[in-house]
């Protein structure tokens, strides 16, 4: 059956199934291994490179910058050791090397090793988590103490509360504070403490010793004891470098017990300074509004709507005599507007005065009688004239002329007709004789003919 | 000269007269008529010249009349002039 | 001159009037008139003038009514405003 | 000028007689009218200017009558406020 | 102006009052009125100006008045105050 | 103001009635208001003057009392520990 | 203040009445408070804050130890010890 077993791997896949077997295993993912250091390399990049090994074995590993640099010891070659971290494969070299992220020297290994398993377990517990961290009363009333009623720490941390907040009880639990039976009681006194309910906050500590010294602050009774109290604890457990698991349970870390004490009252001195500073605030915020609402009320007062009350009417009353001005002004230029029109219409109309007119009119009239009468005496003398030159002609011609020589001329009928021979009349005719100067009225008396004539 | 023509005559304008006067006098002026023609051309001559007269004289008449009429400007009577 | 005719002339304006009457002094003076004629014009003429003249001596007393009473108007000086 | 012209042009407002008189002043300084006309327009021109006249003096006695009466307003000097 | 016109004005706020002076104004100073209107808009005016002063008189009374009574607030100076 | 409106400005608290007159300062100030609303609006000020000027007034007595009263306290010299 | 209210406030543990003094005080510099309100909380302030003075003054110090006695819990005095 050749099946999937019988597949050949690559080195590769070989290495990285090799890996992935070692990153399964819990158990290698987080260890503590002791050991003691050889082939000590501290790299120029940080990385450390060293062998662990005991009498039987050796295993290649590593500690790279990012996590050695918070070592609070110095590693050596032969230095013997305890080191934590998770064992994993190196592909290229195909070796699996232990990675280390922390580690102690084997000096308190056992006690140290404890230490840190205890605090997984409680970190994984949950029991530091913040969310468990209880407020510090800003001003308790009653302050308990916890710690050895001998020693330091608690005259420092009394010294410290009298002086700052005199106004504070004090109540002192005393227990042990090393030694196997110590532990026991520090929980003991923290449960009476609760159990009493007069402490606003409990003070839990020691002075500074050696890990040895401090264990009971680290051992699981007391750090339960810590996580269950009602009460808010500061724990005061050593000096700062040292941490245990009492700190890290506790409400608060102070890190030596003056300081808790501190952290634990308020300074009186300041309390009042700051009373008398919330009292001067509290005078000054009222006079500063008393003022504001003085320069905000003057402020208006003196507005020029109260300092000059009549100016808007006083305004009014020039925009008033304004228009009154203009209106008169406009009705005057209109008036005079109007009048000098009419005025030089006036002018201009006695300018077109037909007096002037009917005047050359007049004359005209004159010229033009004078003119007919001239033209109509010119006519009568031109007619008299030819009638003159005619008459004189006439006389000049006229046949009666030789009558003036003695001729006469005779007419019968009435001066009707001629007599020009003898039987043109009969005797007793009337005849007319026409002399030069007149006429003579005869009868035909006698008839005498002409003998010799023919 | 007829009570006719010389009633006829009597209708004649002054220039129609005048000019009536004018023929007769170039006729005589010729020398050609007979004495009886040119007594007769002459009679009726003066008859026109009579005439002309008259009408002469009522032109003038009339224009003194109506000078006389008009006022002022007719103060003055009509005076044929000398010339 | 036929009382129609005058009646007519009576009707003419001032101006129509003398412009007849230049037509006829300008007829009457190129002497083509016959005197008849001339006299009936000379007439009309006179008739004319004395037509224009009334009407002219009405016209100047209007006129010199109408001044004197416009007199108070022009005697009042126009008072110029200052500006 | 009839009597019903003349009381219509009482009627007339001071711009309209000012206007008429404009125009006949116009109409009278073309020269082109008739010595009739000319002379009516002249009457009828001292009327439209008379009325004017009256028109405008009953202006100007308005005027001093409502400002006297609003004397004492006008005689007030103007009190100048220091600003 | 009729009665029941004045009545109305009397009924005008001060700022109508003034505003119709104002309309009239700049009416009148356009120039465009006829004189006939122009003075009855003048007369209109002057009686809308007097209006407008009574108001502003008895506005002026009564803030004095107002004033005085309250005496005591403005007569007391304004203290500064060191700040 | 009438005596609804004076008893409910009494009411007023200091903020209001200074909000109340500030808001008439500015009304009065931009001169917009009309004559009649001005003096109303100038009336209706002085009284939230007076009204404001009254509760200040008071406000500093009490202030000046309390802190008289509160006084042995301040007095007393806060004693610096020696530390 | 009411005299419950002040009674009430006489009740308060200093911690209570300080953080009151300093919640009245943060109010009062907001500048929130209208005038009448701020006097009373002025007032209210004023006697929080002799409450804490007196609190303070009359503060004395209390040591005590847990003695377990006779599987009893008793307080008895402590005594700091030389060392």
């Amino acid at each position: 059956m050749l099946t999937e077993q019988s597949k050949t791997w690559s080195v590769s896949d070989l290495t990285a199934r090799i890996k992935q077997l070692f990153e399964e295993d819990d158990r290698l993912v987080d260890c503590w291994v002791r050991g003691e250091i050889s082939n000590f390399t501290h790299h120029s990049k940080g990385h450390m490179y060293f062998t662990l090994k005991d009498a039987q074995s050796r295993v290649k590993s590593v500690m790279f910058a990012g996590n050695n640099r918070y070592l609070k010891f110095i590693p050596k070659e032969g230095m013997k050791i305890v080191a934590h971290g998770y064992v994993s494969v190196f592909e290229r070299d195909g070796a699996y090397q232990f990675y280390v992220d922390d580690m102690q020297p084997d000096g308190l290994g056992s006690l140290f090793l404890a230490f840190q398993q205890l605090k997984d377990k409680l970190e994984q517990e949950g029991l530091f988590h913040p969310q468990y961290k209880k407020p510090i009363p800003k001003y308790p009333r009653v302050i308990g103490v916890i710690t050895s009623p001998t020693g330091a720490a608690v005259r420092d941390i009394i010294t410290t509360i009298r002086r700052r907040y005199p106004v504070a009880d004090i109540l002192l639990h005393p227990v042990i504070v090393q030694g196997p039976n110590a532990a026991p009681s520090v929980a003991e006194a923290i449960e009476t403490m609760n159990e009493l309910g007069a402490a606003d906050v409990l003070i839990v500590g020691r002075g500074g010793g050696s890990l040895e010294e401090l264990w009971a602050f680290n051992e699981e009774v007391v750090v339960r004891a810590i996580h269950a109290s009602m009460i808010p604890v500061i724990s005061a457990v050593g000096h700062e470098t040292d941490t245990t698991l009492a700190d890290y349970v506790a409400d608060m870390r102070a890190p030596t017990p003056t300081a808790a004490a501190e952290l634990a009252v308020p300074n009186l001195f300041e309390l009042r300074r700051h009373l008398e500073q919330l009292h001067a605030r509290l005078v000054n915020a009222l006079q500063g509004q008393v003022r504001d609402a003085q320069k905000a009320l003057t402020r208006l007062e003196t507005s020029p709507v109260f300092t000059r009350p009549t100016h808007q009417v006083r305004q009014w009353q020039q925009t008033v005599d304004n228009l009154e001005d203009r209106l008169l002004l406009a009705l005057t230029k209109a008036a005079g507007q109007r009048e000098r029109q009419l005025a030089a219409l006036e002018t201009r109309l006695i300018r077109t005065s037909p007096v002037e007119r009917a005047k050359r009119m007049d004359q005209t009239l004159q010229y033009m009688v004078e003119r007919l009468e001239k033209a109509a005496q010119d006519q009568l003398q031109r007619d008299n004239n030819r009638y003159e030159r005619l008459l004189d002609k006439l006389d000049v011609l006229s046949p009666l002329a030789v009558m003036r020589r003695g001729y006469s001329l005779a007419y019968a009928d009435g001066k009707k007709r001629m007599v020009k021979r003898l039987n043109d009349v009969q005797l007793g005719d009337m005849v007319n004789i026409r002399l030069e100067d007149g006429w003579l009225d005869c009868a035909v008396w006698g008839i005498e003919e002409d003998k010799h004539n023919d | 000269m007829t009570d006719t023509k010389a009633a006829a005559e009597q209708e004649l304008s002054f220039e129609q007269a005048l000019a009536r006067l004018e023929t007769i006098v170039k006729a005589m002026e010729s020398g050609d008529l007979a004495l009886e023609q040119a007594i007769s051309e002459f009679q009726e001559g003066m008859q026109l010249a009579r005439i002309c007269r008259e009408k002469l004289d009522q032109a003038e008449q009339k224009i003194e009349m109506l000078v006389s009429e008009a006022g002022a400007l007719t103060k003055k009577p009509f005076q044929a002039e000398e010339s």
